[in-house]
């Protein structure tokens, strides 16, 4: 069986990359899709663990359930402001949407 | 440890989950990192099974790549007039690229610290999906997240709805 | 995990069938390019603009709509798998969230976020 | 006794492990050579069925259908196939050269991986996934994936407008697909094909007839088949998504859309009317095979009647009637049902659940055949209102429209 660091050096990785992705790039769309990233890590963390450590309880996979939920709904609350945001100023760069900025 | 064909597989849907992370965040061209999105989500379902989780994968492609793929895709059709001319990184990249490499680090130090040369407890039981069935709406299970899941869902769809179609 | 050996034999396979002739084909098959030939179709006549025109937001909603109720095959498909083992209590638990979804449905429909316009 | 299937893998791995090999490489080779059959069963059956649809639909419409190339023009499609082998795979200008070849690709994948769950026959099945259902709808939504990725690479107007279309149209009737998926899921208490297929003692198309004819509208739209073929309009999108894709290229779309068509039959039958299930074919899995494909064969004729027979809908209407009558029947069928199935059960007890005869499934399906009608009824009784309503909204913007042109020749008189 694969070790189960492996997995985890993988989550870790891909975790890595969505937190570049976030701080680094300039489209809003670009940030949700490194956030998507980051919360698949997660997931990838949760499974490997449930798979070695508890396979036969049921927390790791609940867990995982509950993270796509919320990740769907993040998407689809995020993706409608980004639209929203669009068509009233013409942008999808995150520096460009200051109007709050103090 | 022995090069098998689960190694293999598990290499390759390591390769796949990474450069696909790896294509998402430097790519200029917006669909083209969307693909590469989708690229990271199929290596995912991949070790998904790999980890004996076979219900995760299904629903990983069915929900990740079959649906908010296609949403992001979307999205980035509808909103595409000024992209690609622009630069695809703000000012602050070298400092995100050493905070994420320094999260980097520090994980796979701890990791390699702590969790090497684990084994299994045991075996995954052939009906854990009929089990997560009956914990979904059993008190002493996940009643309550399970309601308040379909409570959230409706709260998406109606915050976006409303905000996308003003 | 070794039933889905034939799973991934199979996506080798049903991947390199049309994957081969293609190949071959761009290889082997004639290949005059031209200005002409290679411009986008539209009917003879030439293309005006970007092929990025705009998109109606309408398109978006729909996949949205469609991604709420996609969510909903996580939590139902185990419920369903269990149903046959389910007390009442549990059943009426399941009904519940199918209503919920269904106040969804209603909400958007009530909205027009169902018109194809 | 007659399993050929099993005769031949456990020989053929005797075999190769009586000449030296690893048992699990024995292993690994003959699930190889069963999925290599699989995969070009799916693809070269389909030189018969595209000859036997344009002969059927042709017979159909009074006409004769192909007849110049072998008796009866059999030998048409392969005369098709040869010239659009040596046609050229032109790339337009502006394409996106790697998913422009990869959207065909990954369409007939999508396809040919749906098989990998299908139940030919009691012993016949590539894998019985724990999660076989669920497994094939993941896949197949990867189909849409592939529709996307044509209609953004092409560079082309209407492949784009053809590719959002098809997609706003795939992923809404994937909705009550899933939905009534869910049936035969609920029924058997489990996600494996194998098991669904073993648990219709009687066929759960009988059972629940509403839940059958949703779900095959459904796979009929999704499928892109007339009345609901808007995914390649000719005549409003030119071609659709498809419209640069030449030579063989545009060949192995053209069989994914075709392998679609029958795989969709396979699984109607599998999940809906038995199966393999027939006589003696509990005994004689070969037999099974024999059934499975006669049923799914007797599908694809009706799907053929269809396209025949019904002329376009248009795109508003095929997505009205999918948010606003499709999936709101089979949310209501999947409340009834439970509420009333489990009622049933724990009115009867333990025997209601027994799925091993005729005779024991017979309570079972009696009650869910009188929820089906119930159900079956009101949305006949629904779909009769909305039409009304549909029709009265029309006739008044008819009034209003007359009384504009009045108005307007009145002004042109002055």
């Amino acid at each position: 069986m694969i070790p189960l660091h492996w997995y985890l050096l993988v989550a870790a990785g891909m975790f890595a990359f969505g937190v570049y992705g976030v701080l680094a790039r300039r489209n809003a769309v670009a940030i949700l899709m490194s956030i998507e990233l980051m919360l698949n890590a997660v997931n990838l963390n949760l499974v490997a663990f449930w798979r070695y450590l508890a396979p036969t309880q049921l927390n790791g996979q609940a867990f995982a359930i509950f993270v796509f939920t919320v990740a769907a709904a993040e998407a689809a609350v995020g993706l409608a402001l980004i639209i929203s945001i669009y068509r009233n100023r013409e942008t999808v760069i995150a520096e460009e949407i200051n109007l709050m900025k103090w | 440890m022995a090069f098998t064909p689960v190694t293999f597989v598990f290499l390759l849907m390591s390769a796949f989950a990474l450069g696909g992370s790896l294509g998402v965040v430097i790519n200029r061209n917006l669909i083209h990192a969307a693909m590469f999105l989708m690229l990271a989500l199929f290596g995912m379902a991949g070790l998904f099974i790999l980890l004996e989780a076979s219900f995760l994968a299904a629903v990983q492609i069915l929900v990740y790549i079959g649906a908010i793929s296609v949403l992001i895709t979307i999205t980035i059709m509808v909103t595409r007039r000024i992209m690609g001319t622009t630069e695809s990184v703000n000012k602050q990249w070298p400092l995100a690229a050493i905070v994420a490499a320094m999260i980097a680090g520090t994980l796979g130090f701890v990791l390699l610290g702590r969790f090497q040369n684990v084994e299994p407890v045991g075996a995954v039981p052939d009906t854990y999906i009929a089990e997560m069935g009956k914990a979904l709406v059993s008190h002493q299970g996940y009643l309550l997240p399970f309601e308040v899941a379909s409570v959230l869902l409706l709260a998406a769809l109606i915050g976006s709805i409303v905000v996308a179609r003003e | 995990m070794s039933e889905w050996t034939f799973v991934a034999l199979l996506a080798v396979i049903s991947v390199a069938l049309p994957a081969v002739p293609i190949v071959a084909g761009r290889l082997l098959g004639p290949r005059k390019p031209n200005k002409e030939k290679n411009a986008t179709y539209e009917c003879g006549v030439e293309t005006v603009g970007d092929t990025w025109v705009q998109f109606k937001v309408q398109y978006y909603v729909f996949a949205l709509v469609f991604l709420v109720f996609d969510i909903e095959v996580i939590f139902l498909y185990p419920w369903a798998v269990a149903y046959n083992q389910l007390t009442l209590f549990g059943v009426f638990a399941g009904i519940v969230f199918i209503v919920t979804l269904a106040e969804a449905l209603v909400y958007a429909w009530r909205k027009g976020a169902l018109e194809w316009v | 006794m007659g399993d050929i299937f099993t005769t031949i893998s456990t020989f053929l791995i005797g075999l190769l492990t009586g000449l030296g090999v690893d048992p699990l490489l024995a292993h690994i080779i003959v699930a190889f050579l069963g999925a290599f059959l699989i995969a070009n069963f799916v693809l070269l059956i389909l030189i018969v069925n595209i000859w036997l649809e344009r002969k059927v639909i042709g017979r159909m419409q009074d006409r004769i259908g192909p007849n110049r190339v072998g008796p009866w023009g059999i030998f048409q499609t392969i005369a098709d196939l040869t010239k659009l082998v040596s046609k050229e795979i032109i790339i337009p200008s502006g394409a996106d050269l790697v998913p422009f070849m990869a959207a065909p690709i990954v369409a007939v994948a999508s396809v040919i991986l749906v098989w990998a769950v299908m139940p030919l026959a009691k012993t016949a099945i590539g894998t019985d996934l724990n999660i076989g259902v669920l497994y094939m709808v993941a896949v197949s939504s990867l189909g849409i994936m592939s529709i996307l990725l044509a209609g953004w690479s092409s560079n082309n107007k209407y492949a784009l407008l053809g590719a959002f279309r098809a997609v706003a149209m795939l992923v809404s009737y994937e909705v009550p697909m899933i939905l009534t998926l869910m049936v035969p899921v609920l029924l058997s208490g489990s996600m494996q094909m194998g098991k669904i297929v073993s648990d219709q003692q009687i066929w759960y198309g009988f059972s629940m007839p509403v839940a059958a004819l949703i779900f095959y509208i459904a796979l009929t739209a999704e499928i892109g088949r007339s009345p609901f073929d808007l995914l390649e309009a000719e005549s409003e999108i030119v071609a659709g998504y498809h419209i640069e894709y030449s030579g063989f290229a545009f060949a192995i779309f053209y069989a994914a859309e075709w392998a679609h068509a029958f795989t969709v039959s396979a699984l109607m039958a599998a999940l809906f009317f038995g199966g393999w299930q027939g006589p003696f074919a509990e005994t004689i899995p070969t037999l099974g095979i024999v059934y499975f494909m006669g049923k799914t064969f007797l599908i694809y004729f009706m799907s053929m009647w269809l396209r025949a027979t019904l002329p376009r809908v248009r795109i508003d209407h095929t997505m009205s009637f999918c948010w606003k009558f499709l999936i709101p029947m089979s949310l209501i069928l999947i409340t009834l049902v439970v509420l009333v199935d489990k009622l049933a059960a724990l009115a009867i007890g333990e025997s209601y659940l027994d799925t091993t005869t005729m005779l024991a499934m017979t309570p079972r399906s009696l009650a869910l055949l009188a929820v089906n009608l119930v159900t079956g009824a009101f949305a006949v009784w629904w779909i009769g209102v909305m039409g009304r309503r549909e029709r009265e909204r029309l006739a008044a913007l008819e009034i209003k429209h007359v009384v504009i042109e009045t108005s307007a020749a009145g002004q042109q008189a002055k």
